[in-house]
């Protein structure tokens, strides 16, 4: 009696432990050798598994993509330190795209090919992602892209970490119309395949679902530092609200002449899908004082999760480093990738797509997420207003939302 | 004379037509190089980057046809070669974009980028690129025309040097400005992605990647014969005249602006087809290699090889590139600085580039060489007396190499 | 016209001319530098927009001590700011003519070659030093907001101030190269190198101070131009084209010349771009200039010279 | 029968931004005939010689050569019409040598596939030998040209017009900066060449002028002062006072 009460105490303890410590716990019970997890040829031995960073750290992009490569490294730094994935210590290839579209293409082949990496996380622009899409679907390899982006694209070879187009947009614009009241919108983008498809998106939901009216579209070349004319016009159109998706070095000049035009967000209300915290470093917290963004993630959001993903990225980084969206996506990928090759006992690609549907994780930095079945995530939406200190209050939180890269009645 | 004697000479005059045995001979090692050596050292990943390398030797051998020879310095070349590579991305793209492959769009049958911008129906200019005669023609036809109108506009009326430089720059940046704002009909800052087959034939297999490669080995080698026709033909001497004498030529009775025309077009065809290469071995094209920043690179290419050497220029092409990529591989930041230094350097120490360095020291080599194991050899003498001043017989010709300086 | 009224025509008229003049602005400023190295020493500059990006930089460099160390100065350090941002760059133009340029000389295809070379350098310096982020400077207080003119017409004060200093630099530059002694030995020294020589000028030095004049000029458009848009290692090359262009366009050796066809390319690249995408009042915008060079290659204002 | 006139200017005028380099300037120069151009400094020669060869265009009047008129033509349609022109400072291919500077302006394979597939024949070597004699070059046929001697490049050129046998040919001060020696053969040179073309020579060296010339011509300021004889010319007292005088 005695002795069998031990031994269901005992059981349950292993049991407790195996919850706790998962992976430890599968090495110790159950050692997997290189040869049974390793179905592909993959950079995998018997305590390590090799994986690849592939962003730009060197031409223009380089400002937006750093953040990204360090919640990446950070994320393999936790994961390592919790006893790495299936038993095995990730160890990283860091290739540099240039922010040059055929570099990137031809890094991933030599990280797939050469370097036979289990994973690759990376890529930042949607003209990286398409460039590398062709060499992970003929090698066989596994992505995961932090980038919320337009959507319209899905891959066996792919996770998508960030919010495709409607996920951001629909929401936004629901809260907007609510709660701003808006009717007459006015869009504004940077020059290229997101904004464009986000617009659309945008102006089929005012349009039909809203019933609201879009009294001016405008698209700006990147880099444009020009922005007088479009702010002439907003101001002649008087919109309830400007939507806008400019991106990198143009989002300055465009806040700051917005700022000088005697445009203040308390007089024209606008909203952006472009911008984090990490574009408000570059901008000035003084100069977006009042925008509201529409993101799933937040520095300030006040959750668990998010507590431990801030003090562990300043620790690493440094107290004045900031995190925005996309960084906060990229700290998903290596976590999301553990779980899926823990769940399927193996880095075979296949097993491993196969493994992620499905899979939730109610504790990530922004909250409870769940990965569907066409690879993009279950997420909330938020609405963040701009302080001067460069931080967001969160005024609005969305409900989970079904992720819906190709949104029917919005094409 | 008897028979061979005749035999030679006529061997010889045909030789030198693309500049005597020894430029051949140079033809010869670099396609040993290339088409023996690296094949057999590097596996298929880093052929194919080499292979990609090679289509950047083409723009630089155009380069030193009207730069070198012609002097008329082009910050545009990244243009043509964007043209070729275009074309044929446009083919490869409506071969990728079947109705069954793009049955899930609004509009099933057109590709993907189209779809994504409300387009319904294929544009009007890339009808033509359903058929592969048809876009094999136009690889060449569309840059050879663009450039023709280039130069028909600023040759005629004598705009040369410095302004021809800025204004194919700022042509190169018109162009991309405009394939980015077009995205619905040019896919934009993304480019045209995700070619995977020619006719049917999956060009992303070890196999096609062996195929292509030796094509543009070949196409390559065929573009440095074809120049080297050019430069040892009476319009070769014609383009140095030019460079030293322009009123002397014009006033010898040339159209001056016609031979500027030819040569500028003609180094757009080849660095068009470089381009078609491009796009065949990287698997998409997109407006960075239009750009003003690609094109400028692609002078430094021909810089370092040597301005006045095709063969020159191909080594410079793939040894640029070659430590762009390693030197990127290990020191990221450090390769921008290295690029602007080589800039710096090849102008202030080595203006004749590799050629250059090679002449200077291998010319004492091979005399030194010359005179060690001297045979005896009549012919060639004989050879020298019957058919005098081909323009350029031995390799180390003094005309050619002083025509350096100038510029 | 898409159903503006009158008022409002005129209204956007007036707006747009004013955020014309701002590109005007930076357009011209940058040109007046290379209109002195290009048509009076036929130096291709391409590291130009190098020295932009560098006036800037010292510009945010002086705003950020301003803000951070002595907050009671932020009302003041912009003139400050100006004065450093020409100091540099006119050192920086100084050791370039000494080191690189000096060589080139009648080597313009080289000259333009090399100091690509150099802007890269430069830009990859920036990228280390400041970091690959924009940088974006504390504007003072007076130099924040508009008038407002009438309802709809908006006068931004940093562009009033910005037009305020192109004005000065641009009569300034024209009084140092037509008005005054040195002027002339420019001049004298880019028409006839021997005889200014023979003539008692340092010819050296006179082309040593006109380099790094124009690059001083390139430092102050920096400092001017941190106070409408942010500055990165890159800025300065995004403009590089266009100011050839702009250069080449008003005829080489023309300051006149230079003005013109600054406002001219400017102001039609902004009003074209109230009824067009950017993008493509940019493409006709240039390829309108393009077109007319073909026919005028000697530019808007250059003179029939005896050839 | 043909004219006696090869060459007719008529009302020849151009002007620099208001100011008139040539003014009204009238000129007839026959065949077989060896017309000299003097004048000083600024009188116009050189630019007659640029408008006739199109380097220049004219604002008013007429260049008559045989029955075309120039001054619509381009300058390589100019030169075809049978008019060479040789530039005062040494115009030659330094980077080239005598035969192919030589061979380069021999009139066949002046489009640019004509040139491309040019082939040199027995007849061309043989007509480059041919001048290059009659130019004192036939020893240097090898040399590049950049390594020949001011007065020996100033052949060169002569030679290269000579070559595409013109029937005016134009010289702009051919023996300026030449020795002694030089002179005189380029004089016996001209009076070789002179025997079945018309020459147009702008010279200063006055005894060169008395050796070669049938005719002078004075100009200045962009108009005729005299023309006639080169005794006459000498005893004219207009010429005398703005020009010989001093």
């Amino acid at each position: 009696m005695k002795d069998s009460k031990r031994k269901t105490q005992s059981t349950r303890r292993r049991l407790l432990a195996g919850l706790l410590a998962l992976p430890a716990a599968l090495a110790l019970a159950n050692p997997v050798f290189a040869d049974d997890v390793n179905t592909t040829g993959l950079s995998v031995t018997d305590d390590t598994v090799t994986v690849g960073i592939l962003h730009s750290l060197t031409g223009t992009m380089a400002i937006s993509e750093t953040g990204s490569v360090q919640a990446e490294k950070l994320a393999i730094e936790q994961i390592n330190a919790q006893g790495g994935v299936l038993g095995r210590q990730i160890k990283i290839i860091q290739e540099d795209g240039a922010s040059d579209w055929p570099t990137f293409a031809e890094k991933s082949h030599k990280l797939l090919e050469k370097d036979k990496v289990a994973a690759v996380f990376g890529c930042w622009t949607s003209a990286s992602r398409k460039a590398v899409l062709p060499v992970f679907e003929k090698d066989n390899g596994l992505l995961y892209y932090p980038t919320f982006y337009e959507g319209l694209e899905q891959s066996h070879n792919v996770f998508y970490t960030g919010q495709e187009a409607t996920q951001q947009i629909l929401a936004g614009l629901n809260w907007a119309h609510d709660k701003l009241g808006a009717k007459t919108f006015y869009l504004v983008g940077s020059d290229y395949i997101w904004p464009r498809t986000s617009m659309k998106i945008a102006r089929k939901h005012i349009e039909n679902v809203l019933h609201g009216k879009v009294v001016g579209e405008e698209y700006y070349p990147l880099g444009s530092t020009q922005f007088g004319s479009l702010i002439n016009k907003i101001k002649l159109k008087k919109p309830d609200l400007v939507f806008g998706a400019v991106v990198g070095g143009s989002n300055v000049a465009w806040f700051k002449q917005l700022n000088a035009a005697g445009l203040t967000f308390k007089k024209q209300p606008m909203l952006t899908i472009s911008v984090t915290e990490d574009e408000v470093l570059g901008i000035g917290g003084e100069n977006v004082e009042g925008l509201y963004s529409s993101m799933k993630y937040f520095q300030s959001l006040d959750l668990p999760g998010n507590k431990e993903f801030v003090a562990a990225f300043k620790k690493k980084y440094g107290d004045k480093a900031v995190i925005g969206d996309v960084t906060e996506s990229a700290y998903l990928g290596p976590w999301l990738w553990k779980r899926a090759v823990e769940a399927a006992g193996s880095f075979d690609v296949d097993k491993v797509v196969a493994a992620s549907p499905g899979m939730e994780w109610d504790n990530s930095p922004h909250g409870y997420l769940k990965v569907d079945d066409n690879h993009h995530l279950w997420m909330r939406t938020r609405i963040g207003k701009w302080k001067a200190d460069g931080q967001a209050d969160v005024v609005w939180e969305s409900d989970v939302i079904k992720p819906n890269p190709f949104p029917k009645g919005y094409q | 004379m008897d028979k061979p004697d005749t035999q030679a000479l006529a061997a010889s005059r045909w030789m030198d037509k693309f500049g005597g045995r020894g430029k051949l001979i140079q033809i010869l090692i670099i396609a040993f190089l290339i088409m023996v050596v690296l094949p057999l050292c590097a596996d298929i990943f880093r052929l194919n980057l080499y292979g990609k390398y090679l289509t950047y030797a083409f723009v630089a051998a155009g380069l030193v046809l009207c730069w070198g020879y012609g002097g008329i310095l082009s910050l545009g070349q990244g243009i043509f070669f964007g043209l070729g590579g275009y074309c044929m991305a446009m083919f490869l793209k409506l071969e990728a974009s079947s109705p069954e492959n793009t049955a899930i769009q609004s509009t099933p049958g057109i590709p993907d980028f189209m779809d994504w911008n409300q387009l319904t129906e294929l544009p009007w200019f890339w009808q033509p690129f359903h058929s592969f005669t048809l876009t094999l023609i136009l690889i060449v036809a569309v840059p050879a025309l663009f450039a023709f109108l280039i130069g028909f506009a600023m040759f005629k009326r004598r705009v040369g040097g410095v302004y021809f430089a800025i204004i194919t720059q700022a042509i190169a940046s018109i162009m991309t400005i405009l394939i980015i704002g077009q995205q619905g009909y040019t896919g934009g800052i993304n480019g045209i992605t995700d070619l995977r087959t020619l006719m049917g034939w999956d060009i992303q297999t070890d196999f096609a990647k062996y195929v292509l490669y030796f094509a543009c080995c070949g196409a390559l080698l065929l573009c440095l014969l074809a120049g080297q026709f050019i430069i040892n033909s009476r319009y070769g001497q014609l383009l140095i005249a030019m460079r030293d004498q322009e009123d002397r030529v014009r006033f010898s009775g040339y159209d001056v602006a016609n031979i500027k025309i030819f040569v500028f077009v003609a180094a757009s065809v080849i660095s068009a087809i470089g381009g078609a290469f491009f796009t065949l071995q990287v698997g998409f094209m997109s407006p960075s290699f239009v750009g003003t920043v690609a094109s400028i690179e692609m002078v430094i290419f021909c810089a370092v090889g040597g301005r006045l050497s095709l063969i020159g220029a191909a080594y410079g092409a793939f040894l640029v590139n070659l430590a762009k990529s390693s030197l990127s591989e290990t020191f990221p930041q450090l390769w921008v600085v290295a690029m602007g230094a080589l800039f710096i350097a090849v102008v202030m120490l080595f203006p004749r580039g590799l050629a250059g360095l090679v002449d200077d020291y291998a010319g004492p080599v091979r005399r030194w060489m010359k005179e060690t194991f001297k045979r005896p050899q009549p012919a060639p003498a004989v050879e020298k007396k019957t058919a005098p001043p081909a323009s350029n017989t031995s390799p180390d010709s003094a005309p050619i190499l002083s025509a350096q300086e100038s510029h | 016209m898409g159903g503006y009224t009158g008022e409002e025509l005129t209204a956007i008229f007036l707006m747009q001319g004013f955020s014309g003049l701002s590109l005007f602005c930076v357009f011209l400023l940058m040109a007046l530098g290379l209109a002195i190295i290009f048509g009076q020493m036929g130096v291709i500059n391409m590291a130009h927009g190098e020295f932009l990006t560098l006036g800037a930089y010292i510009t945010y460099l002086v705003s950020y001590l301003a803000s951070d160390t002595w907050p009671f100065l932020l009302d003041y350090y912009f003139p400050v700011a100006i004065a450093l941002a020409f100091l540099g760059t006119f050192i920086l133009g100084y050791l370039v003519e000494r080191f690189l340029i000096r060589f080139l000389y009648n080597r313009p295809l080289d000259t333009l070659l090399a100091t690509w070379g150099l802007g890269l350098i430069l830009q990859q310096i920036f990228r280390s030093v400041f970091g690959p982020r924009e940088k974006s400077v504390v504007l003072p207080d007076w130099l924040m907001g508009s008038f407002q003119a009438s309802d709809m017409v908006d006068i931004p004060i940093n562009g009033v101030m910005v037009v305020a200093l192109t004005v000065v630099m641009t009569i300034g530059v024209f009084f140092l190269l037509y008005r005054s002694r040195w002027g002339i030995k420019v001049r004298a020294t880019t028409q006839n190198r021997a005889m200014a020589n023979a003539a008692g000028i340092n010819t050296e030095k006179v082309d040593r101070l006109t380099f790094a004049l124009g690059c001083g000029i390139a430092g102050v458009a920096g400092a001017a131009f941190t106070t409408i848009a942010s500055t990165g290692p890159t800025t300065g090359s995004l403009y590089i084209v266009d100011t050839f262009l702009v250069v080449v366009f008003g005829g080489a050796a023309s300051l006149l010349g230079t003005v013109a066809s600054a406002f001219g390319i400017a102001q039609s690249q902004s009003i074209l771009s109230f009824f067009l995408s950017g993008s493509m009042a940019k493409v006709i915008t240039l390829m309108t200039v393009v077109g007319i060079l073909m026919f005028r290659p000697q530019g808007l204002f250059a003179s029939k010279v005896r050839r | 029968m043909t004219s006696p006139i090869l060459l007719a200017v008529e009302g020849l005028t151009v002007s620099f931004d208001g100011f008139k380099a040539v003014d009204d300037l009238s000129l007839y120069v026959e065949r077989n005939e060896v017309r000299v151009v003097i004048g000083p400094n600024g009188a116009g020669k050189t630019t007659l010689l640029d408008l006739i060869c199109g380097k220049t265009r004219a604002t008013d009047g007429s260049i008559k050569f045989k029955d075309t008129e120039l001054t619509r033509l381009a300058e390589d349609k100019i030169v075809h019409e049978g008019v060479g022109r040789k530039f005062q400072t040494p115009s030659i291919y330094e980077n080239l040598t005598v035969f192919q500077n030589l061979e380069l302006s021999y009139p066949k394979g002046r489009t640019v596939f004509g040139s491309l597939f040019f082939r040199r024949t027995p007849a061309i070597t043989a007509r480059v030998k041919e001048i290059a004699e009659m130019i004192y070059l036939d020893d240097d046929l090898e040399k590049s040209a950049g390594l020949l001697s001011h007065g020996q490049k100033q052949w060169l050129e002569i030679g290269m017009l000579l070559i595409q046998d013109p029937e005016l040919l134009m010289l702009d001060e051919p023996v300026a900066g030449m020795s002694v020696v030089e002179r005189e053969r380029t004089a016996e040179l001209l009076n070789r060449i002179s025997t079945n073309r018309s020459v147009l020579v702008i010279e200063h060296d006055m005894d060169f002028v008395k050796d070669i010339a049938h005719k002078v011509t004075v100009l200045h300021q962009g108009k005729v002062l005299a023309e006639g004889k080169m005794d006459d010319i000498q005893k004219n007292e207009r010429v005398i006072e703005v020009y010989l005088g001093h």
